[in-house]
């Protein structure tokens, strides 16, 4: 059965984790196509694996979304180990703020979230509690 | 130095919801009363300016001046999302600064309707064989799927980051913010919305984005604003009158987000407006302890409270400190909003960054009526806009 | 008089079809180049403004600086019909006349796809009660019923207004003109088309709107242009090789179209354009006797035609006789649009009044390769969108 | 059987005939909605019935249009007696070169377009030959 990662920045490789272009310069890195380096200019770039393991640093709980949507859903911004800022719907918790704490640890996981006519599965990812 | 660029003459319309008139309409009605309240003929314009975010490349500009003056002048058409109507007065007044006018129109003008959340459309509904496309080589639409993109939650989020960095701030502190602004409205006929809610009530609102309630978001709504401005020079030319209510600019500047870690994921709000703020103090000379009021962005309510900090009017981490202070209440330290702020007075996108203006200009001219803040004589406006675009002014009398 | 200002490096994608490349792609490409070209860092830009029709709300500018530099710059997001790079590159000289910039990046771009005729749309297809609406209280969509609102029918009409008030001017005239442009496009790797087509094959190509036949019109197409700007104080700083390749902005004008009688029924093109020239060969103190080149607005046939009026390239009412004389070919006495013009080069909107900037500024530098004209000095760059907007610029070596 | 104009300043009083916004001040002439005067910047209009006759000064012959829009037609622009210019299609006219004059005389006409729903008949104009 035939699998896609929802986006090219998700590797599906045994464990699934994300990589990030990171320019060989000042080592920013980027999740997008490039163009140049967004912090200095240059335009080369390596493939850097981003640490599957951080800590929650922003969140909002979404309540109003487009329909195909499930609300509510969490979405946060999760500070990866290695200090790369993730966005991504935190999966595993109820979405209720009693339920929320800022800081608290999170690693990366996969699902699928559907398929194609082709029966095609798109993974998604999201962190959970770890 | 080079010589300061005044306000001669400014006006909005009220913000609603308009089913009868079109941008032109709204645009050339807000026009006409910045020329009649500078009392000056569209003739004597060397430039205009217009802002309209959706209405971007349809020549609004040439279009308003067909229906109030069509003399053939210069015209920038501009957008920058929220900062939009700021880029177009900042357009003007750099023509003045570089000699080229000695006075110009700004409009800004937007018409919303009722366009919900401002999302990302979903542009992959009838798709149903996966094939990367984009910049990240997604198959899916992600918005709601790898966490949030619409305005109400990037903004929820930069205030929960505010909140996790910080002490004694939380949902009743953005709630009290969201109660100031509404309480402040109902002074201001040009408001959207003119009316008092309890911070219970607020907080009891629908929940559109954590912490965000409905009460807490700007609607969506119509209307224009509009400047005309004059370089020092011929300010000397005019009348007696008209030199006595112009309001100087200060201070203009706009800037973009520089690059920050994390800012790829989520637009940064904060250090554009942070870069802003010190370079308008900077070029002014007036510090945030000499403001008499200020309007800035409150988009939402966890919006205006970051600001408090990016702008300086708080100290450095103290802004949950500074709401619960009554200090930004239109009775306190450093009045924010005293319009009713986007949260209730309304954000017609374009219009906010030039009523904004109309709004401390208003003050210091002291024709605020009901909702003057005495002896007002220095303030600041700011705007943000996602993607982002940060303007400010500051004003003075 | 203030320091004149400089354009340090400029660039020009190719024009085509791309699939695979967005606005950000073609954009930062052109970009990059620019910046290339003018041996500098996107660091030392001060501004940045980017101007796009059909993406004039999407914050383009600041997308292009999040891929090549996000350095925090002021952006000016732009638009103003087929002017709009113009707009763009004119934005940033006025930053740079007011003392605000010392350098700045202007980009113009555009995807295009396969758009057809820009015409109005057909707003009320799904209409089954008549009710007025819009400013004109219509109930049909009337393209096509009180005449033609399509570009390729305004600019046709507006040829044969002059073939009416002046002797010698008809569908030979205009088809020698997309002839010329056509010819010259073979010379011009960047052209969207190189292709050579005898008058015949012209005259005979499906008939648009007579008298512009398909290969009079200008095609849709993609691409991007970009140009470094630098204040005369800062060229002086910078290296021998960079002064030396610098070419001077002696004028920069733009204008929008003054009222006249019919202009509400069908945009007037004309004024504007001599209102422009007027000014500009003022601004430059030069003639246009002294222009060894100039690259206008050929959107369609008709229009080249009436530019060499309008920019007194010729005896007034002398429009036919210039074409027929040779004058305007590679090898005549004013060799016009070298580059294939609109009609061959194509049509990138927001692109084509920096990419024109780019092919006078590369004839001055002695850098155009096959296509140089010998010893080309002075130039002029003109564009022209409806409703209205027309920028010139004259460059000088 | 009720009739409709296509545009408001298309009257359908007998005869036919256009009306025009014009300024008090400047007599600019305007036929949409008007806000202030596009010439001279004052507010004050009165309505102005436009001469029925002029003369062609400009035309195309339009090829290519949306779907719904028989094609070849001819768009002209006309310069009434009293120096209003209007814009039209030409009728009564075969659509090539070779029958049209710059400079020839015209006439407003009236004709029916189309019905909506309740049968109501959108009254449009054009100028044919005198
Ligand atoms: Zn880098
Ligand atoms: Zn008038």
């Amino acid at each position: 059965m035939s699998q896609i990662p929802i986006v090219e920045y998700l590797s599906l490789d045994d464990p699934p984790h994300l990589v990030a272009n990171e320019c060989k310069n000042c080592k920013a890195r980027f999740f997008d196509r490039r163009n140049a380096c967004g912090n200095c200019g240059t335009t080369e770039f390596q493939k850097a694996k981003v640490s599957s393991t951080g800590k929650l640093v922003a969140f909002s709980i979404v309540h109003r979304a487009a329909p195909t949507i499930p609300v509510p859903y969490i979405s946060g911004l999760v500070e990866t180990d290695d200090n790369t800022t993730v966005r991504s719907n935190i999966i595993g918790v109820e979405p209720s703020p009693e339920h929320i704490e800022l800081g608290m640890a999170l690693e990366l996981e996969t699902y699928e979230l559907e398929k194609d006519d082709k029966g095609t599965a798109c993974i998604a990812f999201g962190y959970k509690p770890v | 130095m080079s010589q300061p660029v005044w306000i001669l003459g400014v006006s909005m319309t009220k913000f609603a919801r308009y089913e009868d008139e079109d941008c032109v309409d709204l645009a050339s009605t807000a026009a006409l009363a910045a020329l009649n309240d500078g009392g000056i003929s569209i003739n004597e314009m060397d430039i205009m300016a217009c802002g309209s975010l959706f209405q971007a490349s349809a020549g609004l500009g040439q279009q308003v001046l067909g229906q109030i003056g069509q003399t053939g002048i210069p015209v920038y058409n501009v957008s920058n999302a929220c900062a939009t109507g700021a880029t177009a007065l900042r357009t003007v007044y750099m023509s003045i600064k570089a000699g080229e006018s000695e006075m110009g129109l700004a409009v800004g003008v937007e018409k919303m309707g009722k366009m919900g959340l401002l999302a990302g459309a979903d542009k992959k509904a009838d798709e149903n064989v996966y094939e990367p496309s984009g910049r990240y080589g997604s198959v899916v639409s992600v918005d709601g799927i790898l966490g949030t993109n619409t305005m109400p939650g990037v903004f929820a989020q930069a205030g929960m980051k505010y909140a996790y960095e910080n002490d004694g701030v939380g949902f009743e502190q953005f709630a009290k913010v969201a109660y100031k602004n509404h309480k402040h409205s109902i002074l201001n006929p040009l408001a959207q919305y003119q009316k008092e809610f309890s911070e219970e009530e607020i907080q009891q609102s629908p929940m559109m984005s954590y912490p965000n309630t409905l009460l807490m978001c700007c609607p969506t709504g119509d209307g224009a604003a509009a400047a005309v401005l004059v370089s020092d020079e011929k300010l000397k030319t005019l009348s007696a009158e008209q030199q006595d209510r112009a309001v100087k600019i200060s201070a203009s500047v706009l800037t973009s987000d520089p690059y920050v870690e994390g800012g790829q994921v989520q637009p940064d709000v904060n250090t554009l407006t942070r870069n802003a703020a010190e370079k308008a103090y900077e070029e002014a000379g007036v510090g945030p302890d000499e403001l008499d009021l200020v309007e800035l962005h409150d988009c939402f309510a966890t919006a205006e409270l970051i600001h408090y900090d990016n702008l300086k009017l708080c100290e450095s981490g103290g802004a949950g400190d500074f709401i619960d202070s009554g200090a930004p209440f239109r009775d306190g330290k450093l009045p924010v909003n005293v319009s009713g702020g986007l949260i209730s007075k309304g954000h017609p996108i374009g219009a906010t960054g030039i009523a904004n203006v109309f709004e401390v200009s208003t003050h210091l001219r002291n024709e605020a009526g009901d909702r003057q803040i005495e002896g007002a004589k220095v303030g600041l406006t700011h705007v943000i806009g996602l993607g982002s675009s940060c303007g400010i002014h500051i004003l003075e009398k």
